[in-house]
């Protein structure tokens, strides 16, 4: 494992903390009634988010899924204005046009959550495509889950990818299911051999440790700036929480107790969280409570869209079709 | 009596059609969990080979249920969402449907799409909130949207024992009708027949789906000031054209409420079909989704999108003021 | 003046727009061997890294477009087969097409998908003969059908520059239409707007596609006893409503004639939007393929699905007798 | 390799010459104008299809592809219907509805041709699924080329039947084309690589062979009948003829003439030829043309159907939708 500074330390901690506590605040939102269509949270999962991002460059790419808060918020993203976004506010980074799983700032090179498990994965290859060819050193970062590595649209990108050599970081979250299926009922093989079958470099990590993920993806990216091609790197975590915020009303039972226990009993907080002193733990959480705070309630001071603005960004050309009363 | 939800109506057709028929069984992402409900009960009840939960792999299990098909078999397949009826696309309107013509006769698909919770659920976004019912009407793939719990019931039994493809569309809006009903008197009901809810002298309502209830409403509303027929045509492909044809000869004037995309939707058919054939005393109207309208998240933007009660109103006042 | 063949025009409309636009991609199955003829002479021109090869794999070469389209390029996807978009249906329709909305306006996603050869290409049967653009249009998705190499020349360039997804579809029975042009007049040709081929004052008919000149060539048979003037949407989503309004305004009668199928078509669209907006003399017709056709292989079968000259003409008197 | 009996070998001499005389009859009356729109000839390629079907039971289930003569001739099916269908005669298999690219015969258990490339792969594993429950001890093989491996759909349907130890065989006929495009420009990894991605026992054969592809696919047939699952079959083989036969007319280079020399050089009508006797060979070649002959005049001599029945069979129920003229 890479020695990193207490400064690169910290910086993974703090990244991990964020999104911890702002899945925490967000799904209080979503019971208050703020968020309107609930979540899918992604506390447990934070290690792989802070890992991978740390390995990017700011003019890099990512693509995320249905459960992207983590992604979105490493790779920069202010967390106001995710927050505002998931509370369907004008402030929000979609302006209220998103909501949870299509947060995106393509500024700073995310180009959009995605509600359709493993569609993300094309549109990656497309815009490291594009990256090699300007030849500008960009990598594009596609995750996703568990459950995507059974998607034909991912599998053909993989296929894409390996075949023109792109810049490509393929991150499964492999939390072990996909809603209430397990990855032994669903998945023939293995996920990294579903990489290694179209030559693409493919390894395990640790995805509760951000610096173990840190590491692979390091790796990765140099390899894909260096014109190495694609990677895949399945990153074994859990899924602290429920799969959506509906579960927290209608529970359904499908993961035994002492699993979710022993899940649980790794949490990437802890990992990283060891590996600062006190002092240091102290002040981030420190700083990361009152990021947090700012961003509720910026969020929740923000003002809602105008009906009559519905349509607005319907395309990009602006044009406008016929409203839907005839008038 | 006792109470039937929509929701529980479907889950009663497929736990019927299960028990009568060894060759209908069920697959789908979750169903033996049965994260939608529509399929609760029915793992422990029929068994695991009977209640399928597939991988991610919506093209394959689409496929698959074909292949099932074609050796005897009934399947239905439970989308989680609309869209996911895109990824199977192909294989639903250039496979499964195409298959009878194709070769000549030889076989039959007998396979059920049910789609519970189609159209706007507060707060899913873009992606999650389509109605896309039209496009298999269009392409000819039989296609059934139920707004009642007895006609989900009756619908649902009827699409599995239907020899050709058949898609159900539950809309979301629908989801938590309850009746209060005799659960003897579930029975099938036919494809490709409408139901007039309630009876009018003046203008003709067709309403799709969960916007049935819409127009009841809005008819009580105009109660003193005008009287509105309320038809739903409960399967949108093929259409029941004769009961539209009659319920409009008695009232020469027509509105159109779905719940989808305004152009080349089922609204824009009931209206072309009635301008060729129907006599109408006055120029039709639609209230629709607008023209390619990508449902957007904030819940106001989200409902600005779908047709509304005063919306209905006012096209229906239109109508009979010309 | 030479002579320019519609295919000729398509891949003109490519040559051009690739010299002038670094930005400007082909891909697709076969493109560079250029099988279809539209990509002739490019890869020679343009070089590999800009005439694209694909595997078959459609979904991810759909989204692969998007994506390069997301980091600043304008894709043109060429598909072999109509049905083939049913492939990646998911990454059009609910991806491409949604992105600026879902973004809040962040992003364009200038892709154009181009599908030479679509509708019946005698002897392809059921799954190669598709005329799926009513689909689009209801989805929303720009979407336009060329008639004539002018036509076909000025639109892709249009479609290729417009900031959003577009469909191409070019009909297999307009690809060896020819016209005889001075190059320097090929111009972009805006999309939403329609053109009349053909002035009349009994009549209008709206033709799509190979059916312009179906349409023209009926214009002439009957000459003798009506005066119909012919109506070419060119781009059938976003349409143009007022260029139709202004024709109906002067004819007073409609008739549709649509290489697609009936219900949900967008035939039905023009006769839905005529009932609610234009004052028509007479009821409205359409000439389609029947409901939910799939073709048949038999070449007289394939046929009788097409619309065809006698049942336009009939369509035609039977407006003008109402 | 297996023994064969002397009659075996010219069963699989017989039905490879059957299709190679039945696809250059075929070719002749498309150049005629009585097969209207074409087919995908499959000469070079034929022992694929006769060494696959001499593995199986009558009852066992097949699909096939554009390129699909060979498949649904060496399943049994009368010649005579099949080239009926090809010239969209009533007497044909589909009774003229089809053509070349959906021949079924479903006394057969042919479940049909299919012209989208790789769309007959998971209605093969359903089909399989089926006769698993059923407990027949049945088993469906899914024929398809080298560009259905990219395909998204068909790695889907890799995983179902892997998943659910599914009783199919997934040939590939890797006749080294996609159309015009190779398979090194198109297949990242290998063929059998992807197929053991998911576990599924993969092994590569001469395509040329009839008797190595009987072999491979008795080993899988007998597995699978076993409950052992799936198994892929890669068959490497060549295309004599065109992709498909409007190549005759508009001449598309795309394969250096050096490499259609050698590929041409083995053939499987000369590699089984050579196991017969000549007294046998000659016999069953004129077995084999009277047969053929037979075929084009049964073909030819029978009706056109009438375009009033254009829809018949659209709706398996017997739906009669409206017609295009608003009649
Ligand atoms: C293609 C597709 N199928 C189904 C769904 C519904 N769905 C949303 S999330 C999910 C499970 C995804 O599992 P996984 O990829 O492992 O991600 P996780 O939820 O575990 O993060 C499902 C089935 C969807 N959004 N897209
Ligand atoms: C999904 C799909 N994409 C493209 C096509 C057009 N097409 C027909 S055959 C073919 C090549 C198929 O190659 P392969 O699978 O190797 O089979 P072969 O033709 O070599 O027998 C293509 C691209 C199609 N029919 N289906
Ligand atoms: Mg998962
Ligand atoms: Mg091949």
């Amino acid at each position: 494992m890479a020695l990193l500074s207490a400064a690169a330390h910290a910086d993974l901690y703090r990244t991990v903390r964020l999104i911890r506590r702002f899945e925490e605040r967000a799904v209080e939102l979503v019971r208050a009634g703020d968020i309107v269509g609930g979540i899918h949270p992604c506390t447990g999962q934070e290690a792989v988010a802070a890992g991978v991002c740390a390995a990017l460059r700011a003019d890099d790419m990512i693509t995320s899924t249905h459960r992207g808060h983590g992604h979105v918020l490493a790779k920069g993203a202010d967390p106001k204005r995710v927050l505002a976004e998931l509370a369907g506010r004008t402030t929000g980074l979609n302006r209220g046009r998103g909501g949870s799983m299509h947060a995106a700032d393509f500024r700073l090179g995310i180009l959009g959550a995605n509600a359709i498990v493993g569609a993300n994965a094309p549109i990656t290859a497309g815009a490291a495509w594009a990256a090699k060819r300007a030849g500008d050193g960009r990598v594009a970062v596609s995750f996703f889950g568990d459950g995507a590595v059974n998607q034909g649209v991912l599998l053909e990108s993989l296929n894409l990818a390996a075949l023109w050599r792109l810049p490509v970081l393929f991150v499964c979250e492999n939390n072990g299911y996909a809603t209430t299926l397990t990855v032994a009922d669903a998945v023939a093989g293995t996920i990294t051999g579903r990489g290694e079958a179209f030559g693409i470099p493919s390894t395990t990590v640790d995805g509760m440790d951000p610096v173990a993920v840190l590491d692979a993806a390091r790796t990765a990216v140099d390899r894909a700036r260096a014109g190495g091609g694609p990677s895949l790197i399945e990153c074994v975590t859990y899924r602290f929480d429920v799969h959506h915020t509906w579960e927290h009303r209608a529970r359904v039972r499908y993961r035994p107790d002492d699993e979710i226990v022993k899940g649980r009993s790794r949490d990437p907080l802890e990992i990283q969280g060891s590996r600062l002193s006190d002092v240091d733990r102290e002040r981030v959480d420190a700083e990361v409570e009152s990021l947090v705070d700012d961003a509720v309630a910026f969020a929740l001071s923000s003002p809602h869209p105008d009906p009559e603005d519905a349509l607005d960004h319907l395309y990009a050309t602006g044009l406008r079709g016929r409203p839907g009363d005839g008038r | 009596m006792p109470w039937l939800s929509y929701r529980k109506a479907l889950n009663r057709a497929l736990g019927d059609e299960l028990a009568r028929d060894p060759a209908v069984f069920v697959l789908g992402e979750d169903v033996r969990v049965a994260v939608s409900n529509v399929t609760a009960g029915l793992l422990g009840r029929f068994g695991p080979e009977r209640v399928l939960d597939t991988p991610l792999s919506e093209q394959a299990f689409t496929g698959f249920a074909t292949g099932a098909a074609l050796a005897g078999m009934r399947p239905v397949i439970e989308f989680q969402i609309p869209a996911l009826l895109f990824l199977a696309f192909e294989q639903i309107v250039n496979q499964a449907h195409k298959f009878s013509l194709m070769t000549g006769g030889q076989t039959a698909v007998p396979v059920t799409y049910l789609v519970p919770g189609s159209g706007s659920r507060a707060g899913w976004a873009g992606q999650h909130s389509d109605h896309p019912y039209a496009l298999f009407a269009h392409a000819g793939v039989k296609t059934v949207v139920p707004a009642t719990p007895e006609d989900a019931y009756g619908l649902v039994v009827s699409a599995i024992r239907d020899d050709d493809p058949v898609v159900v569309f539950a809309p979301a809006g629908a989801l938590d009708v309850r009746v209060d009903v005799d659960f003897a008197t579930l029975a099938p009901v036919p494809l490709g027949v409408g139901r007039v809810h309630r009876e009018g002298s003046d203008v003709t309502v067709v309403a799709i789906g969960h916007l049935v209830h819409d127009a009841l409403a809005v008819a009580d509303e105009l109660a003193g000031e005008a009287s509105v027929e309320v038809f739903d045509p409960r399967t949108v492909y093929p259409f029941d054209w004769d009961g539209l044809a009659g319920s409009v000869r008695r009232t020469g004037r027509l509105v159109v409420v779905d719940d989808a995309n305004r152009t080349c939707g089922i609204a824009a058919e009931v209206l072309a079909t009635a301008a060729e054939r129907f006599d109408l005393s006055a120029p039709p109207a639609r209230v629709t989704r607008p023209d390619g309208a990508v449902v957007p998240f904030a819940p106001a933007l989200d409902r600005a999108v779908q047709p509304d009660r005063d919306q209905l109103a006012t096209a229906i006042r239109k109508v009979l003021k010309d």
